[in-house]
C-alpha cells in the first residue's frame, strides 16, 4: 500500500491503463506538452507520445465529438476537461451522442469513454468556473457518474471507468487533488461502479455525502460523537448508477437521514437521494430525511460570500441535532 | 481548386459501372417514393426526410469507397445508407419500427446505423456529426489503417460552430476524412443566402488551408470523380478536403413541410426537376450506348421488386418487445 | 373569453406584448418566412416586418448569445429553440451568461429573456428529438422555468415571462398545440410566475403532473373517481420557482402524493417534489410520496416502446391505489 | 486588406494624445504589478489573468471610441475596463472581493462589469462573449443608434465554434460589431500552431466577406489606426471587422502559471520584450520630442500614486454582507 496524492492516483490510474490497453488514449486541453492544468496528467506525454496524448485547441465540443467517433471504432477515450465547468460547451456530444448511440443503433455501437476533470467549488474562481456540474448527467440514461472521494478511490474507479464499456462521466476536484491516502499496489486493484462506501459507521443517523462534504460530515460526526451522536456517513462515489441498496440499509439501520451536498438545492443530488430513501424506507423513519444544500444562487467571488455558499459544519451539526431529536 | 463543373467523360462508361450507378439511384428514388406512401399510410412515423433528387451524390460518392470505408451522415441519410450497401428490407423495417430494422426498431429514420457496413449513423443535431466524423478519422489514423471517412452533411451546418470546430481538427491533425456538404440550397425553409454570409461553402476549406471542390451534385460522375479525388488525398496523404456538392432536393424538408411552397417557387422546383440526376444519368447512358432501354427496364423492375420485397418485410417483422425498451441503455 | 388553441393562445401572446412593448423582439430558426416550424409564430412577420421578426440560420449558441446581448442592452428577446432539443447546444449560454450576468455584474446587467419552444416527448421523433429538457434548467440559479399546460396558461405565463426582467425557460409541448380551451379577451390578462394550479379538487390523494401527465392525471382522478378515490390533480405549472406552499397545502389535506412525469425518472423534477413534500409535510403523510415517472431510457422511434416510455394510465391507477391503502 | 504593419506617422503626435495614450498604458501597467503583488499577499484570490505586454491594444483601440461605445471582453481584461474609464478603486476592490468593487465583490477578476462606462463585461468561458458583443451590436441596430461594439478575444477563442458562429451572424446581419483578437500567440500553454490549421487570423475575416486587419499590437498607434477604421465601417456602414493586433503576454497564463516556461524559451520572451509596448511608445515620445523625460515622469508618478489608492481603497472597503449571498440572483 503506498500513501499518494489524489492527483497522484488517477496519474497512476491513467499510466497504468494505458500500459494495459493500447486502445486507452488521452485528449483535451493542455494534457500534453503542459502536463495538465491541474497536473494530473504530468509525465505521461512524455511516457507515451502524442499518438496518445493528445492535446486539443480550446473546441470542447468538437474535441469530444472526436473522441465519441474514435470511440464508435473501438478505441477508449480517456477526455479531460480541464474544468467540468467547461463540458457543458461539449453537454450535447455527451448527452445526445456518447450516451445515446448505443440505444438508438440497437446495440451497435457502444461508446466506451471517460470524460473526467475538475468539478465542484473551487478557490474563489466565482460563477463561471466553480459549479457542481453533476447535475448535468446523472439524469441521463446511457451515462454513468463518478464522483471519488479518497485517492483509493480516484484510482480504483478511474480504473473501472476506463475499463466500462459505455460513457462515464468522472468529477474529480480541485480542492482534492492534494490530499494524500493509501492506495493498493495490485495494477488489477479496481472498485467497481454503482458501489456505495461507509465512511463511518454510526447509529444515529445516515450522513450521505461525497468528495468536500463527505469530509466535512467526517469532521461533524467526531464532533456530534462527542454529545452521543453517532452519525454512519456514507459516501455513494457512483450518482449513476446509485448503490441503492447499501444506502437504504443504512437508513433502515440508523432510521434518520440527512444529505450534505455542495451545489445549489433545488432538484439536486440530494433531491434524489431523499425521494427514494423516502419512498423505500418509509416506515423505518423517524424524521423526515433533510437536505443540507448549496445556498442558491451563484458561486460568488467573495472569500467570505463563497465560504457561505457551501453547507458550513455550524449548519450540518444543527440539522442533525435536530433531525435526531425528533 | 475547382469550381462546379459537369464533366463529360471522355472515355466511354463502363457498362457495369452504370448499372451498378443507375441501379443504385433508382433503388434510393423507389425505396423512398415507398416510404412516403408508407407514411401517408400511418406505417411511417415520426420525421421523415427524403433524399429524393439529390441521389447522385449519395451514391457516386459511395461509388468510388471501398467496403471498409465508412460513411457517416446526418438525418436524411436512406440514401446514403441504401447506398453502402445496407439491406433495403432492415431500413425499411427500422423505418416501419420493428423489431428487424437496423437498429431493431429503435432508431427510425433519422437513425439508421450498419456496423456491418462501417455506416456511422444517422444523426439528428444538426452539425453534431462532423467531430465524430473527424473521430473516425482519428482512429483510422491511431489504428495505423487506410480506410477513410466521408461525412455528408447539409449547407444547414455550415453556420453551426461545429463545422468550424471539426475542420480546423481535420486540418490541424491531417485526418483521413471527406466532408462533403450537400448543398440543397436549404435548410428546412431557410434558403442559403439567408445563412450565410459567404455562400460558396467549397472556399471555406481555404480557412483551413486544406482542398475544396464543388460539383455538380446532379452529376453521378461528376461527383464520383470530385470524390475519388478525395479519397485519393486521404488515403494517401491523410489530408482531408471539403466538398460541396450542389444538389437539390425535389421534396419538402420532411412529410411534415409537403408543400416547400412558403420559401421556393414552382418555376425553380421545376426548372430544378429538370436536373434530376436519375434521368440525366438515364439518357446520358442511352445516348452513350451504354446501356439499352430494355436493360434499363430490367433495373428498374428489380429494384422495384427489390422495394416491394422490403416493405413486405417490414410489414412481416414484428413490433419489438417491450423489454427492449430498457434495453441495451448500457452495455453489459 | 376566447376559445382557441395552446399554439394560437402562444401567438396571442407574442403579438400582444409585441405590440406592447418595442423591445421585444422574437429571434430564431424558421420563425419568420416559415412561419415557425409549428406554426406559433405565424403571420407575425408579416405583422411586424424582419427588425422584429429575425430568422436565423442554425447556430443555437450564436443566437442564443445575440440575444443574451441584446438583452444586456435593454431589448427584451424571445428566443425560439425549434425544439428544446437543441436548446443543450445554448446551454452555456443560458446557464452561464443569462442566468449569472446579473448575479456577476453585481446587479447592473439583467437579462430580460425568454427561451421557449417546444419539449417533452413528441410523436415518434426518438432519443434526440423527443426529452424532457427541463431537467437541464430548473436547477439553475438565475432562471425560471415554466411549463404550460393549457391555453390559458399559454397565454397568460408567456406575457409573464416576457414582462419579467429575468431569462425565463418556457417549454411548450408539441403534442399540446392543438388542444383548445377558453383564453381570456383582456390583452392585460397575465398568470404570475410561481402559482400552481389545481386543476381539480380531491380529498384522498394529491397527484402532481404537468403538461401531457397532467392531463392523463385528470383521466384518471375520473376513473378512480368510481371507484371512491377522490383525485386532487395540482399543475406545478412554474417549476422554477415552485409554489411550494399551494403544493404542500394539498398534500397537508390530502395525506397522500403522487408525482406522474413524463421524463426518466431518476433525479427528474418528481425527486424534487417528492423531497420537498416529505420534509414539509413528514408528519401529514400517510404514505411516502411515490413518482411516477417515464422509462429509465433514451427514447425509443417503435411506436409501441415510445408509448411504453411514459407512465401509462394503468401504472399511475395502481400506483395511486397502492399509496391509498397505505 | 492590410498586413501587420509599424506606422511611423509623418505628422508629429499630439500631445495631449501622447500623454493619455502613455498614461493609460502606465496605469495598466502598475496596476495589474500591484495586482500581482497583492495576490502573493493573499489578498486577492481566484485566477488573475495578467494584461503585461498587451496594453497598447486595449489603450489602443479605447483610445478611438466614443464613450457611449461599447467593449466586451474575456477573462484578461483589466487593462480593457480601466481603459474603458472604469474607476481603478472600484476595479481593484472588485479584485479583493470587496462590497465597493465593480461588481460588489461578487464578480471578481474574471467578472469586472461596468453599466456606467458601456463596458460589458469580464466573461471567463472561452469564446462565450463573442456572439454576445454580436448582441449589443444587433440591439444599436435595432435601436437605430451609431454605437459600435468593440469585442477582444484571445488566439484560443479562435478555434471555438462560437467564432465561427458570431463572425457569421455579425457579417450577414451586418452588425457595428469590430472583432478584435489578441493574438498573444499563446492559449495558455498551447502555442497557436498548435491549435489552428491556419494561423494569420486576420485572414479569416475572407471567410466572411468583411474587412479583416491585422496590425502590430505593441504599437499603441497602429492599434488606433487599424481600429478607427474599422470603427468607422462599423458606426457608417455597420459592417463588422476582424482585427488581429499582433502582441505577447510577458506574464504567465495567470498568477499559477508563474514561469510560463514549458512552452516558450527564455529566448523568445526575452526578445519579445524587447517590443515592450510602453518602453516603444515612450522612446518615440521622446525622440520625437512630444513629450519630455520629466513630463513622463509626473506622469508616472501620477499612474503610481492613482494605484495606490485604488489599493488602499480596496483594502478599507468592507467586505460584502453576507446577506448579499442570495441577492440579486434575480431582478425583482
Ligand atoms: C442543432 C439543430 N438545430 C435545429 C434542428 C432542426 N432542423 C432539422 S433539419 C434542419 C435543416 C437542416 O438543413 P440542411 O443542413 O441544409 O440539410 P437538408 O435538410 O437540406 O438536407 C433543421 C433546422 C436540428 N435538427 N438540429
Ligand atoms: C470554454 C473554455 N475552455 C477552456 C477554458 C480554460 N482556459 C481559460 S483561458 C484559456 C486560454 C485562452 O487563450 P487565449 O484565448 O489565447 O487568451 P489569452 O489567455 O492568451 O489572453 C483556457 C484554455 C475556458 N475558460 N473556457
Ligand atoms: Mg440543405
Ligand atoms: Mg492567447
Amino acid at each position: 500500500m503506498a500513501v499518494m496524492t489524489y492527483r497522484e492516483a488517477l496519474n497512476l490510474a491513467l499510466r497504468e491503463e494505458m500500459h494495459r490497453d493500447p486502445r486507452v488514449f488521452l485528449i483535451g486541453e493542455e494534457i500534453g506538452l503542459y502536463d495538465g492544468a491541474y497536473k494530473v496528467t504530468q509525465g505521461l506525454l512524455k511516457e507515451f507520445g502524442e499518438r496518445r496524448v493528445v492535446d486539443t485547441p480550446i473546441c470542447e465540443s468538437g474535441f469530444t465529438g472526436v473522441a465519441v467517433g474514435a470511440a464508435m471504432l473501438g478505441l477508449r477515450p480517456v477526455v479531460e476537461m480541464m474544468t467540468f465547468n467547461f463540458s457543458i460547451l461539449a453537454l450535447d456530444q455527451i448527452v445526445n451522442s456518447a450516451a445515446k448511440l448505443y440505444y438508438m443503433s440497437g446495440g451497435q455501437y457502444s461508446v466506451p469513454m471517460v470524460i473526467r476533470g475538475p468539478g465542484g467549488p473551487a478557490h474563489q474562481l466565482a460563477a463561471q468556473h466553480s459549479q457542481s456540474m453533476e447535475v448535468y448527467f446523472y439524469h441521463v440514461p446511457g451515462l454513468k457518474v463518478v464522483r471519488p472521494s479518497t485517492p483509493r478511490d480516484a484510482k480504483g474507479l478511474l480504473k473501472s471507468a476506463i475499463r466500462d464499456d459505455n460513457p462515464v462521466i468522472f468529477i474529480e476536484a480541485e480542492t482534492l487533488y492534494g490530499i494524500k491516502g493509501e492506495v493498493p499496489d495490485d495494477p488489477e486493484f479496481t472498485i467497481p461502479l454503482g458501489k456505495a462506501e461507509i465512511r463511518r459507521e454510526g447509529t444515529d443517523v445516515t450522513v450521505f455525502a461525497y468528495m468536500g462534504m463527505m469530509y466535512r460530515a467526517l469532521e461533524v460526526a467526531e464532533e456530534l460523537a462527542k454529545e452521543g451522536i453517532s452519525c454512519e456517513v456514507v459516501d455513494p462515489r457512483t450518482l449513476r448508477p446509485m448503490d441503492i441498496e447499501t444506502m437504504i440499509g443504512s437508513v433502515r439501520k440508523t432510521h434518520r437521514a440527512v444529505v450534505v451536498e455542495a451545489g445549489a438545492g433545488f432538484a439536486g443530488m440530494g433531491s434524489e437521494i431523499a425521494a427514494f430513501v423516502t419512498e423505500n424506507a418509509f416506515d423505518d423513519l423517524d424524521a423526515p430525511v433533510e437536505r443540507i444544500t448549496g445556498a442558491n444562487a451563484p458561486m460568488p467571488y467573495a472569500k467570505n460570500l463563497e465560504q457561505a455558499k457551501t453547507p458550513s459544519k455550524e449548519k450540518i451539526i444543527a440539522t442533525i441535532r435536530r433531525v435526531c431529536s425528533a | 481548386m475547382a469550381q462546379t463543373k459537369t464533366i463529360t467523360p471522355a472515355t466511354k462508361i463502363d457498362a457495369d459501372l452504370a448499372r451498378r450507378l443507375l441501379s443504385q439511384m433508382l433503388l434510393s428514388r423507389r425505396f423512398e417514393e415507398k416510404a412516403a406512401e408508407m407514411y401517408a399510410l400511418g406505417k411511417i412515423g415520426g420525421f421523415l426526410h427524403l433524399y429524393i433528387g439529390q441521389e447522385a451524390v449519395g451514391v457516386g460518392a459511395t461509388s468510388v469507397l471501398r467496403a471498409d470505408d465508412y460513411a457517416i451522415s446526418a438525418y436524411r441519410e436512406h440514401g446514403h445508407c441504401l447506398a453502402k450497401g445496407s439491406d433495403p428490407r432492415r431500413v425499411m423495417a427500422e423505418l416501419f419500427g420493428r423489431r428487424d430494422g437496423l437498429s431493431k426498431g429503435k432508431g427510425g429514420s433519422m437513425h439508421l446505423f450498419d456496423k456491418s457496413k462501417n455506416f456511422l449513423g444517422g444523426h439528428a443535431i444538426v452539425g453534431a456529426h462532423l467531430p465524430i466524423a473527424a473521430g473516425a478519422a482519428f482512429a483510422i489514423k491511431y489504428q495505423g489503417g487506410d480506410q477513410v471517412v466521408l461525412c455528408y452533411f447539409g449547407d444547414g451546418a455550415v453556420p453551426q460552430g461545429e463545422f468550424h470546430e471539426s475542420l480546423n481538427l481535420a486540418a490541424l491533425w491531417k485526418l483521413p476524412v471527406i466532408y462533403i456538404c450537400e448543398n440543397n440550397r436549404y435548410a428546412m425553409g431557410t434558403a442559403i443566402h439567408r445563412a450565410l454570409a459567404q455562400t460558396e461553402i467549397w472556399r471555406y476549406a481555404e480557412t483551413y488551408g486544406i482542398a475544396g471542390e464543388a460539383v455538380d451534385g446532379m452529376d453521378v460522375l461528376a461527383v464520383r470523380e470530385v470524390v475519388a479525388r478525395a479519397v485519393e488525398r486521404a488515403r494517401r496523404e491523410q489530408a482531408p478536403s471539403l466538398l460541396e456538392a450542389r444538389t437539390y432536393r425535389f421534396r419538402g424538408h420532411s412529410m411534415r413541410d409537403p408543400s416547400a411552397a412558403v420559401y421556393r417557387t414552382k418555376e425553380e422546383v421545376g426548372r430544378e426537376k429538370e436536373r434530376d440526376p436519375i434521368k440525366l444519368f438515364r439518357e446520358r447512358c442511352l445516348k452513350g450506348g451504354v446501356l439499352t432501354e430494355a436493360e434499363i427496364r430490367t433495373l428498374e423492375k428489380e429494384v422495384n421488386d427489390l422495394v416491394d420485397e422490403a416493405v413486405a418485410f417490414a410489414d412481416a417483422s414484428p413490433e419489438p418487445p417491450l423489454e427492449w425498451l430498457t434495453a441495451e441503455v448500457y452495455k453489459e
